[in-house]
């Protein structure tokens, strides 16, 4: 029996470099899978692990983080902090049981519209090998540590609960 | 001791035997440690992929198959023929790229008991070993007898050097490391225009009249510029250039003389080697008059002393563009 | 030469598929790859040439035999021997493409051979039986077996 | 969710952009849906519309704000850096808060990345639904404005910077031009005509030079680079290095004595292109501005081993000081406009064409300054020997442009000055002309009409690129000549034509620092590496960044008047903002909640800009808006979510997921079963 499955993807971008790629690629028709749903943040450096950990919840099967390369980043170093939280922030999955390859950063300055683009290709096709996360199924199990993490966000934070008859 | 896998070629086992010969002679100076890929086939020259695809990529990859068997250290594979080498290489690059193509030859191999992974092997020219990894001054060290007042015109022709899309080793238009190697030889080595021209390869069996033309335009190059020797790495350059520059002259009515020798064999010489250890006096236009100008102790001719540099205020000239360096070898 | 690459080019992709499957022009490239060192746009011009003599050969379109037989010859040659035999391959094709320079390539043979440049009898892999069904399978593969 | 649903009334609007949407995205469908099923969220409005940029569609959006009592509007059309102001202001019209209004990209990141309209349609919806829930959590806001310092700093001092400067310093306002060589005047300094007007290049620039280094409105700080950038537009602090001249320009008269005495005499690989001289001490050229010149330590015989002095011994009014150390300023600018200009291509990469090796074939550059009558040969076209007139050369385009080898990209100008030197080389000698192009590219006012003109002189041209120029003679005919062998592709066969000389028109390259340069000033290269304007149409002049400017070449390959002009609009652009007095920043800032701060100091090292800072007293930290930037990396790293972002808090970019999660997505694609 073959069903081809298509993971959804949350995509944090830049709006100096990875947001204004994600236009270059628009502009130049690259074409990509339409899997990919991008959040425009003002920096990768605005990202909080939260964000990352809320789009699993919700159902997204994977998470991609873009910024601008090391040493180009619009507000100096930020996207250095980046790089930090996301090498934890892999951990972290990891230990709430999800393949940390679910979450990826990719460099994209504001000229690599077709390097974006190829970056969300790769991306799709080895979340279409790994399989549906399914973490709202795993929720319970997985609330308790998100949770901690999550702890001190306020109102919109993962802890509440997800609605059944919203999940696929 | 360095060990190389090596892939002769059908041409070296006979037409191109002084090529082999001269090598053998050499390697020892040079700590070269040759072993043969057992039982290799012909690559296809220009001929299999001409008819077949996949089957020729099999040919080919039948050779790359065995000598992926022998690796023990060096993943090197030394190929002496440029077609050869760039048949090897291609395969091997196709193989890398073409998933299919990797798949079919795999499969084919596969019936004969073979199997080559892409890129086991590192498929290198004679050249390219003597340049990069032995390097001219080990070369320039074991130097006996320079080739002091030898003109010698340097020929690449096509295959060695292109295509390139990997990059493998000198300038896809203006090679540099069969110049620079000669030089260290003590050899007078002429800037040739037309050194990665096309010898014509296999046009002297098609098309003759074609094919002399092209062997005209390489021998008549080279006497213009008064070169004594010129100096190939390939069977095939080798063959057209000495076997038909006879039937050339008498096509074209005319009296060229341009004796064609194997890199190897000028090795050879300023290692001190006879000529008949090297394979000389095989070629159909014979060196021996050319050699006999390093053979015998004869003077060195006097430079032309340079002119008394003009004052630049009364010279007009402008000068010519600043060349990155040329990087001697002391 | 009937046609530049370059209108070659333009006649595939005007359609004109005989046309250019009769064209003698891949005939007559030497595999200098020349072509496709300067090639602005790096299209990979000889191996075109390629495909278009092996696409000329399994149509039976090209005009003149010469090349295709030597290419042909070679190939027979390899198969049965798994090396090349130039003496063998001479001969052959001048018997059927240029018995007028038969002569002249008789003399060459003769240089050749007292210079021991030429062997009179094939030379022989030992797994010849192993490359052929090698061979075999990568022409069902290509679908030309 | 939040709770705002049922106050809020928000309205979508989805834009056809002609088809550019509508093409891959079924629009009305998603109208449709984002009124019938998103009315629990809060949407009372949803339309969809052919252009909603359009003043009637920014009129649609006005009227339903104040008949259905929108109170706030999400449009889906394209990214927001092209239109989010546009909307904004409708909005802010019709009295809303133009915070209030969000655009979500459903061109850029949906229909013209994808192909599949039923993919791409859910898509769109499931990115409305983000920006939907993202708009709720919308809070109003009131722009930020920070003051203008009316001082410009110009990078560059070809024709684009002295155009810029000139403009700005001739309304009042003060201009800092800074070039690295020593002189102003750039590659238009070296040239001797101008096409296609043929007039001298030195005739129409020099008057420009000499204004700009006797303008009292600009400070001309030539040797010299900007070393560092800081602070933000409006505002930005430059520290400028000012190289060594080794000539003390109060004292120094420009007489020229040390120059005509100087004995050491090197190859001007710079302003000579490399076929001429100059002497170790030296200005450029006769006209350069300032006058003054700079002696290079690189070749001085003084500063190589200690001895001469030539120059300090017969210097009239003691000016040559050895001891001249470089020297850092510091200038306050309100923005900085960048024109720095162009590399061209090393001719030594394609050694076919034999630059280098064989003496007769010249690159452009060369060829310009043969033919300027203050260059090296006075003017006269000559072959490398310096005295024998060609009687036959070969012009050869695009070398190093339209090649995926080098450079992708056409470079514009070479055709035109192709054409030039056909001319030039006509009007000097009796040489026939071979002209060697792939297409001819002459575009633009009076360029066309100047190849009519070429080709009625007499020249002949050849379609077709070079495939390699050598001096191996096939036949008597070609003995002693350069033969240039290319396919004339009208003809349809190889010609090979032997010539005396060949000028090789070479491709305009980004400068070699160029990656450098965008990163000291916080701007962008494209893949070509020249810096990548805000918008190639509509904002060309102007970059991502606020308060940095390019202009000319440095921004791609471009011919005089283009340069001009953009020096100009750059100009114009800063003149701009210097009017105004202060620039509306987006109000996106970090702020802390002094009753949730613990006082951690975590957000304190978070920043780049030393906005942050620690209340000892009263163990809480606090953002000075005024340094802040907004780029939230405080506020992601805050443990006590003390630190909200303004325009991107936790709970718009929360909500924003949530609604892009939403909708009901096949998740299994059924294939062909096996």
């Amino acid at each position: 029996m073959a069903e081809q499955f298509e993971p959804i993807i949350i995509g944090f971008t830049c709006n100096w470099c990875s947001y204004r790629a994600a236009d270059l690629a628009g502009t130049a028709r690259v074409k990509y899978p339409p899997n990919i749903r991008l959040i425009r943040l003002m920096c990768s450096g605005r990202l909080d692990p939260t964000f990352v950990l809320k789009a699993l919840a919700e159902g997204a099967d994977a998470v991609m983080i873009t910024g601008c390369h090391p040493g180009e980043c619009h507000y100096i170093e930020q996207n250095y902090k980046t790089l930090r939280r996301y090498l934890l922030l892999r951990r972290v999955v990891a230990q709430m049981g999800i393949e940390p390859e679910r979450v990826k950063l990719v460099w994209a300055s504001a000229a690599e519209g077709v390097k974006l683009a190829k970056e969300i290709e790769i991306l799709v096709e080895e979340i279409r090998a790994m399989g549906p996360l399914n973490w709202p199924g795993r929720m319970a199990h997985a609330q308790t540590a998100a949770g901690a993490m999550a702890g001190h966000t306020n109102g919109a934070g993962i802890s509440q609960p997800i609605p059944e008859e919203v999940r696929a | 001791m360095s060990r190389y896998l090596f892939y002769p070629g059908c041409s070296l086992q006979r037409s191109a035997r002084p090529y082999l010969d001269s090598l053998n002679a050499i390697s020892a100076d040079l700590d070269l440690e040759i072993e043969d890929v057992n039982d290799w086939n012909c690559c296809g020259a220009t001929e299999y992929g001409s008819v077949y695809r996949v089957p020729a990529h099999a040919l080919v990859g039948r050779n790359l198959a065995l000598a992926q068997q022998q690796v023990n250290g060096s993943k090197t594979l030394m190929a002496a023929c440029s077609a050869c080498y760039l048949n090897l290489v291609k395969t091997n690059y196709f193989m890398r790229e073409d998933i299919r193509l990797r798949t079919n030859v795999n499969d084919a191999l596969g019936v004969g008991g073979l199997h080559y992974d892409p890129d086991a092997v590192v498929v290198r020219h004679l050249l390219d070993i003597f340049y990069n990894d032995i390097g001219l001054e080990e070369i320039q060290a074991r130097v006996v007898r320079p080739l002091k007042g030898l003109r010698v015109a340097p020929y690449y022709g096509c295959m060695i050097v292109r295509p390139d899309p990997e990059h493998r080793f000198d300038n896809p238009e203006y090679p540099q490391a069969l110049d620079k190697l000669l030089k260290v030889l003590g050899a007078e080595v002429i800037d040739f225009p037309l050194k990665t021209h096309c010898c014509s390869g296999h046009m002297t069996q098609i098309s003759p009249e074609v094919a002399y033309e092209l062997i005209r335009r390489l021998v008549d190059g080279a006497d213009q510029y008064r070169t004594d020797i010129m100096v190939t790495l390939c069977p095939m350059c080798q063959l057209n250039l000495d076997a038909y520059q006879g039937d050339m002259n008498q096509h074209f009515k005319t009296n060229y003389h341009v004796p064609v020798l194997y890199f190897t064999q000028l090795i050879g010489l300023a290692f001190g080697y006879e000529p008949l250890e090297l394979g000389i006096g095989r070629e159909f236009i014979a060196a021996r008059e050319a050699l006999a100008k390093i053979g015998v102790e004869v003077p060195e001719p006097a430079e032309a002393k340079p002119r008394r540099k003009r004052s630049r205020k009364d010279d007009p000239s402008l000068p010519m563009p600043i060349m990155p360096d040329d990087e001697e070898v002391a | 030469m009937d046609h530049t690459p370059r209108q070659l080019f333009a006649m595939i992709r005007a359609g004109m598929e005989k046309e250019v499957l009769a064209s003698n022009a891949p005939w007559y490239c030497v595999s200098c790859y020349f072509c496709m060192a300067r090639c602005p746009q790096e299209i990979h011009i000889t191996d075109i040439m390629y495909t278009l003599k092996r696409m000329a050969i399994e149509n039976g379109h090209y005009e003149d035999a010469t090349a295709p037989d030597l290419s042909k010859s070679f190939v027979g040659q390899v198969e049965n021997y798994g090396r090349s035999f130039e003496l063998g391959l001479a001969t052959r094709h001048y018997l059927r493409h240029m018995p007028s320079k038969l002569f002249k390539s008789a003399q060459m043979g003769m240089g050749m051979l007292s210079r021991e440049r030429l062997d009179l009898s094939p030379n022989r892999i030992e797994g010849t039986k192993q490359l052929q069904s090698i061979l075999q399978r990568a022409k069902e593969l290509e679908g030309v077996a | 969710m939040s709770d705002n649903h049922e106050k809020e009334r928000v309205g979508v609007y989805v834009c056809h952009c002609g088809t550019n949407i509508s093409a891959t995205v079924n629009v009305e469908d998603v109208a449709v849906w984002a009124r019938e099923d998103m009315s629990d969220e809060g949407v009372v409005v949803s339309r969809d519309y052919k252009f909603m940029c359009s003043s009637l569609g920014q009129e649609m959006i006005e009227r339903d704000i104040e008949e259905e009592g929108l109170t706030r509007v999400v449009v889906a059309a394209c990214s927001p850096h092209l239109h989010e102001a546009t909307f904004r202001g409708a909005c802010d019209r019709a009295g809303m808060n133009p915070y209030l209004c969000e655009l979500v990209s459903i061109r850029e990141q949906v229909s013209w990345v994808h192909t599949d309209k039923e993919a791409a349609t859910q898509k769109a919806k499931a990115v409305i639904s983000g920006g939907i829930e993202r708009v709720i959590e919308n809070e109003p806001l009131d722009p930020l404005f920070v003051p203008i310092h009316p001082d410009t700093l110009v990078v560059g001092g070809g024709i684009a910077g002295i155009q810029a400067a000139l403009e700005i310093a001739d309304s009042g306002k003060k201009v800092y031009l800074v070039e690295r060589d020593p002189s102003i005047g750039g590659h238009m300094a070296q040239f001797d005509k101008t096409f296609p007007t043929l007039d001298c290049a030195a005739c129409i620039l020099t008057p420009k030079m000499v204004t700009a280094g006797n303008h009292p409105n600009i400070e001309l700080l030539t040797w010299s680079e900007v070393e560092r950038v800081e602070g933000y537009v409006g505002n930005f602090v430059v520290t400028i290095k000012k190289k060594p001249r080794y000539v003390d320009t109060e004292l120094c008269t420009g007489c020229g004595i040390c120059w005509e005495k100087c004995p050491k005499k090197v190859i001007d690989t710079e302003y000579e292109a490399g076929v001429g001289y100059r002497t170790a001490v030296y200005t450029p050229f006769a006209q350069a501005v300032p006058k003054y010149p700079v002696i290079d330590p690189e070749t001085c015989t003084f500063f190589l081993n200690g001895k001469c002095k030539a120059c300090q011994i017969l210097c009239p009014t003691d000016a040559i000081d050895f001891e001249q150390k470089e020297e850092f300023i510091s200038v306050q600018v309100g923005n900085i406009i960048l024109a720095t200009g162009f590399d061209v291509f090393d001719a030594r990469r394609i050694p076919q064409y034999g630059y280098g090796r064989l003496a007769n074939v010249f690159t452009s550059l060369e060829f310009e300054r043969m033919c300027n009558a203050a260059g090296p040969t006075n003017g006269e076209i000559v072959l490398r020997d310096g005295v024998t007139q060609p009687k036959s050369v070969g012009i050869v385009h695009c070398v190093g442009s339209r090649d995926r080898r080098y450079n992708n990209y056409c470079s514009v100008i070479c055709c035109m000055s192709s054409l030039k030197f056909a001319h030039l080389v006509k009007e000097h000698t009796d040489a026939e002309i071979y002209d060697f192009y792939i297409d001819m590219r002459t575009a633009y006012k009076d360029y066309d009409e100047f190849y009519l003109r070429i080709m009625e002189e007499g020249t002949n041209f050849i379609r077709g690129r070079v495939a390699e120029i050598t001096d191996a003679a096939r036949n008597l005919e070609e003995e002693g000549k350069l033969i240039i062998q290319a396919e004339d592709t009208l003809a349809g066969r190889q010609r090979r034509i032997p010539v005396d000389m060949v000028i090789l028109a070479l491709a305009l390259e980004p400068r070699h620092d160029a990656n450098q340069v965008a990163k000291k000033f916080g701007i962008s290269c494209s893949h070509s590496g020249w810096f990548i304007e805000k918008h190639p149409k509509l904002d060309p002049v102007a970059t991502m960044t606020e308060g940095i400017f390019i202009a000319g070449a440095a921004t791609g390959p471009k011919d005089i008047p283009s340069s001009v002009a953009q020096g100009s609009a750059a100009a114009a652009r800063v003149l701009s903002f210097i009017g105004q007095g202060e620039i509306e920043l987006e109000p996106i800032r970090a702020t802390i909640n002094a009753q949730q701060c613990s006082g951690c100091r975590i957000c304190n090292t978070m920043c780049p800009f030393n906005a942050i800072l620690f209340h000892e007293d009263l163990m809480v930290s606090e953002i000075n808006h005024a340094l802040c930037q907004g780029c939230g990396t405080c506020v992601a790293a805050c443990p006590a979510g003390a630190i909200s972002g303004s325009g991107f808090s936790n709970e718009q970019i929360m909500s924003q997921i949530e609604g892009m999660m939403r909708l009901d997505m096949p998740r299994l694609v059924e294939m062909v079963p096996v």
